[in-house]
């Protein structure tokens, strides 16, 4: 079963990257864009059968490892 | 799989080759076969365009403990301690994916010394990127120098110094080349030639993947139906593992276990395990199948050709696979033993017991083609540049154009993404002649540099060769050491261009002529051909990396002014010569005529009195002289110090341009207390040596009599607004 | 005084930090991060580099690794701990300092000498320095940028927990002196007990004055006594 | 109008860091875990209405700058 995982910085964490990456995509050309936030993103395997015990696993994995909760958030997806 | 015409072509191989591999194995190749022999004889793996021009070389010398011929060359700095040196190419893969590419030039590069059993002490770099006007230069520049950061800062070793240039001639082939630099102690140098038979080899390292093997395959069968998921790929470097595998080879060196020991570098697994063979005069025999992969269903021919980093072939002393696989496990790292030496002097390749591949070593390596290629010498320009618009330009406007461009602005916005001070034995950092590394533990040091010229090398091939060495050697000498050896990275054009090959031919009678002449060997070194696209290749770039001894460190020699009113003594005499240099570049757009003159005897005297005077504590500065000139010189000089200058007119040549913006070689600038005047007058007298004292030192303004007084702290800013603004 | 350095793989200033502690005389042991048990230590040092290769996130790694549960019994206890750099973001990472190191602002690793000012020299770590002691220390990072939440900082402040900020050579710390984009300029900063300090700077690189200069040694000389 | 980007490496590329973060979990005990590919993601918005052309020019973007095509993959989705 295949999840995906994305962990992006909390709305009040400053964006430094995503800011670099809005301004360089304005200086190239891309007029209409508004805003960028850059963040992870991770493909996870696991072996689990029942799908709400591999979310459930893979939810505990964001807590303990993926995302730091100070500064971050997360969301998984079944894909 | 049939070997067809276009199979062959793919594979980089001519006609002739293939006739000369169906005569060395007396039957046609089968894939895996080809693909291994096209891996070892293009130019990267055989040089077999260089070959006959590189062994004119001078390469021995009283401190030479391994010159060309090893990973990397091995000088001996005295007491029980010795230093392992290279330099090599990266350029094309950091075109592709700079960021990458370079990351991964500086990892091979650290993997041939490390391989000797040195520790990494420090590395460098000469990076040459296109006009900043073309659109893909900035991007280069980034992803090149955070490259290069993100390897060598995260594996912890020191980047002290390097070189950054500008010019269109690389706007489609920038050039990444990385030097490496590390200490060993004289009795546990570790080399890659094998002995005995039927010893283990060992595989060790990261997995195998399917990273950049040779794009020729790309097109054939065994690129089935799914290739687009199969396409070859640009390496992509793991820092990460670098670290662990050079302390886990660190570790198991300092027990007696290695009998020879080899990086996989370009044509990773192929030219490894050759390469010990063939040394040794041995056979080797690799069961494939027991090669740690990345990927499911890799193919003897993948395994063989690919280019995956941070991997290394150990061959073993009997017995001695459990206590080494022992500290591979504490460091996480895979541990194979993949086959044995044997007696057969054949390189055998299996597959679940099936043999694969059948070649004699000999055919791979010392009977691989060597040419001769056609090359044109290269004429003197002869008619000198007149110029009637001199007078008319204004000095101090020449001077903060060239002090604010590309290339001769100051290059802290690349030197603070590198970590110099990590294993904090670096006494001098970038932004001097020289870097200085003391040596861990002890109060001698190192010195080390790397400098080239591609417009006097373009200009006249013969006499730029000659003069990046004595650059070179002057930059050590600047800092107070005795230079002993260098490594040189070759970066040319298409060597099938008799032009191309001239210039290689050339630059290397230059490079021979200065090494000998100053006693200067070379001990390791890269050639890197087909630099260019379209037939318009880059401008010859020909790159020296020197070591250099400082016996016992007691004073940082370097070129910021240190005292208010001291005396400014010029060493080297002043002709003025302008031709090929920045200020016709930059002022006039002149790119035509002769490069200036290298005489070594003057080169070899100045360099001598100046590491005399500085010996004898007689010195506060020193400044080596090179583009730009005597005015951009004592610019420099005064940017990075609290203290001006004020220079007097100069007494003899009429023209003040030619006189502060001519580029002849082998001059000096020092800085010197009042009362050692005398003394180092005296020096300077005895030992034959054409000096002026030319000013003194002031506060706040940097001053030539008659021409230009700016402030200082003006200057600094000039010099230091280029990147921030690019 | 006994101290322990904890190496994790891919640390890096693990050697430079234990030249510095031997020259200061302390008895120094090195501890493998697979190690389960601790030796005897009045100091556990948390070194600079790249453990894991900074990969995820720098820090995040290490901070789950097997000593790491013996460091936070130790710190529990009292034990003094001193994380700088790698080590800092180790310490965040595993909770035994608040906050977080975000990637510094300008996205680029930053290798300088910056100038800081001892805010606090009042505790077991800075006592042999004065107040508002300006001292010039090698920074070699690429998230320094330290970040926490208001009510955090605003603790940090009333019980005087930052060590250090980034300031100017006469000492104002003003947002051009700040080069990695931290919050009020804070470069290191202690847990309420004071017992642990984690720092950006390298105070390892400054006790010698050839390679630099002394302005690190008064940290490991307060710490021997 | 918003999209989200993920930039993955292509499926041969070495994912250094998915590695470490696969040995990690598996450490910490997570059994079941079979892989972890580490990527990047954004959150883009455009201020272009038709959703086409808004799609099209975040294609762009990507191509242009958010993904080196040599060594990555991405894919673009609206939410
Ligand atoms: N320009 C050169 N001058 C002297 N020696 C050279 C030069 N180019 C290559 N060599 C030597 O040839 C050998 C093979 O070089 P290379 O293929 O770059 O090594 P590696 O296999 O480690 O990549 C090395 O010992 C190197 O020092
Ligand atoms: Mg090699």
């Amino acid at each position: 079963m295949k999840f995906s995982v994305t962990v992006t910085l909390k709305k009040d964490v400053l964006d430094p990257q995503g800011k670099v990456v809005e301004n360089t995509l304005q200086n190239i050309g891309m007029e209409s864009l508004k805003s960028v936030r850059q963040g992870k993103y991770f493909e996870i395997e696991v072996s689990d059968q029942d799908p709400q015990k591999a979310e459930k696993k893979v939810d505990d994995m964001c807590k303990k490892l993926l995302a730091n909760l100070v500064i971050e958030d997360y969301k998984v997806n079944k894909i | 799989m049939k070997i067809t015409k276009q199979v062959i072509e793919e594979h980089g191989l001519k006609t002739d080759e293939f006739l000369l591999i169906q005569k060395l194995l007396k039957r046609d190749p089968n894939f895996l076969e080809l693909g291994i022999f096209s891996a070892m004889w293009n130019e990267h793996c055989s040089y077999k365009s260089s070959r006959i021009h590189l062994k004119n070389l001078p390469t021995k010398g009283e401190k030479v403990i391994q010159g060309p011929g090893e990973n990397a060359g091995v000088i001996d700095i005295g007491d029980d301690d010795a230093i392992v040196f290279k330099i090599e190419s990266h350029n094309h893969p950091s075109f592709i994916e700079p960021y990458q590419g370079a990351a991964t030039g500086v990892g091979g590069i650290l993997r041939d010394v490390f391989t000797m059993g040195a520790r990494p002490i420090a590395l460098l770099n000469s990076i040459h990127f296109g006009s900043p006007n073309n659109f893909k230069t900035k991007n280069l520049l980034n992803g090149v120098v955070s490259g290069i950061g993100g390897y060598g800062n995260s594996i912890g070793i020191p980047t002290v110094a390097g070189e950054t240039k500008f010019n269109k001639t690389y706007d489609e082939n920038i050039l990444v080349n990385a030097m490496a630099v590390g200490h060993v102690k004289k009795n546990k140098i570790f080399y890659s030639k094998a002995k005995g038979v039927n010893k283990s080899v060992v595989y060790v390292g990261s997995k195998t993947g399917r990273d950049g093997i040779h794009g020729a395959s790309m097109a054939s069968a065994e690129f089935d139906e799914n290739s687009e998921e199969k396409k070859p790929t640009v390496q992509v470097g793991d820092p990460f593992t670098e670290k662990l595998l050079m302390e886990a080879c660190l570790e198991l060196m300092r027990e007696d276990s290695i009998i020879s020991i080899q990086d996989m570098g370009a044509a990773g697994l192929t030219s490894s395990s050759v390469e010990m063979a063939s040394k040794g005069e041995l056979g080797i025999e690799l069961n494939l199948e027991k090669v740690p992969c990345r990927e499911e269903k890799m193919t003897p021919y993948e395994m063989m050709l690919s280019e995956s980093q941070e991997r290394m072939l150990i061959i073993l002393e009997d017995g001695k696979e459990k206590s080494a696989k022992k500290i591979f496990e504490k460091w996480d790292l895979d541990f194979v033993v993949i086959g044995k030496t044997t007696d057969t002097k054949k390189l055998i390749l299996k597959y679940n017991n099936k043999i694969e591949g059948e070649i004699p070593i000999s055919a791979l390596a010392s009977e691989a083609p060597l040419y001769n290629r056609k090359w044109d010498k290269k004429k003197l320009p002869k008619n000198k540049i007149e110029i009637k618009k001199l007078k008319k330009i204004k000095m101090e406007d020449a001077l903060i154009k060239i002090l604010s461009s590309s290339n001769h602005s100051n290059k802290r916005w690349i030197t603070e993404q590198f970590d110099q001070g990590v294993m904090c034995d670096t006494a001098q950092k970038s932004g001097s002649d020289a870097a200085i590394i003391r040596i861990h533990g002890k109060e001698k040091a190192i010195a080390v540099s790397v400098d080239s010229s591609a417009n006097y090398c373009k200009a006249h091939p013969l006499t730029g060769g000659k003069q990046i060495v004595c650059e070179n050697w002057r930059n050590l000498v600047s800092v107070g050491a005795k230079p002993v050896a260098i490594t040189n990275c070759l970066n040319f054009g298409n060597p099938e261009d008799s032009k191309v090959m001239g210039e290689f031919a050339e630059c290397l009678i230059g490079i021979k002529e200065s090494c000998e002449f100053l006693n200067y060997p070379v001990v390791s070194g890269n050639v890197s051909f087909y630099n260019g696209t379209n037939k318009k290749n880059i401008s010859p770039t020909p790159v020296i990396g020197g070591v250099g001894i400082i016996p016992k460190l007691k004073k940082i020699m370097s070129h910021n002014l240190k005292k208010n009113n001291s005396k400014i003594i010029l060493i080297g005499k002043t002709f003025g010569h302008l031709e090929q240099s920045v200020f016709f570049e930059q002022i006039f757009s002149i790119y035509e005529g002769q490069p200036p003159e290298v005489n070594l005897t003057n080169e070899k005297n100045n360099g001598e009195s100046v590491l005399e005077i500085i010996n004898k504590d007689l010195v506060n500065s020193v400044h080596d002289i090179s583009s730009g000139g005597l005015i951009v010189a004592l610019a420099e000089m005064s940017i990075g110090s609290d203290y001006g200058l004020k220079i007097n007119k100069p007494k003899k040549l009429t023209n003040s341009i030619e006189y502060f913006f001519g580029e002849d070689q082998g001059r000096y600038l020092l800085e010197i207390d009042n009362e050692k005047m005398s003394k180092v007058e005296n020096i300077l007298e005895n030992n034959n040596i054409y000096y002026e004292i030319i000013g003194s030192t002031q506060k706040d303004f940097f001053e030539v009599e008659g021409e230009l007084k700016i402030d200082t702290k003006k200057l600094y800013k000039i010099n230091n607004q280029w990147y921030n603004n690019y | 005084m006994n101290s322990s350095v904890i190496v994790f793989p891919g640390s890096n200033c693990d050697r430079d930090i234990a030249v510095a502690l031997e020259k200061m005389q302390f008895k120094n042991q090195m501890v493998w991060h697979k190690e389960t048990t601790l030796p005897k230590s009045d100091l556990i040092v948390i070194p600079g580099g790249f453990s894991y290769g900074d990969y995820l996130r720098s820090g995040a790694i290490a901070g789950k690794s097997l000593i790491i549960n013996e460091v936070i019994k130790a710190a529990n206890k009292g034990c003094l701990v001193l994380g700088i750099c790698n080590g800092f973001q180790i310490l965040t990472e595993t909770g035994l300092l608040k906050g977080a190191l975000l990637r510094n602002k300008n996205l680029k690793f930053i290798n300088k000498d910056v100038n800081i000012k001892v805010e606090n020299n009042e505790t077991k770590f800075s006592y042999k320095y004065k107040k508002n002691q300006i001292l010039k220390i090698n920074i070699a990072h690429n998230e320094g940028n330290y970040f926490t939440n208001s009510d955090h900082l605003k603790k940090l402040n009333n019980e005087n927990l930052i060590a250090f900020k980034y300031c100017d050579k006469h000492g104002a710390t003003k947002e051009e002196n700040n080069p990695n984009g931290s919050l009020e300029n804070i470069a290191g900063i202690y847990n309420s007990n004071k017992n642990i300090l984690g720092m950006m700077p390298h105070p390892e690189r400054m006790i010698d004055k050839m390679i630099s200069n002394n302005d690190g040694i008064n940290l490991f000389s307060s710490l021997i006594n």
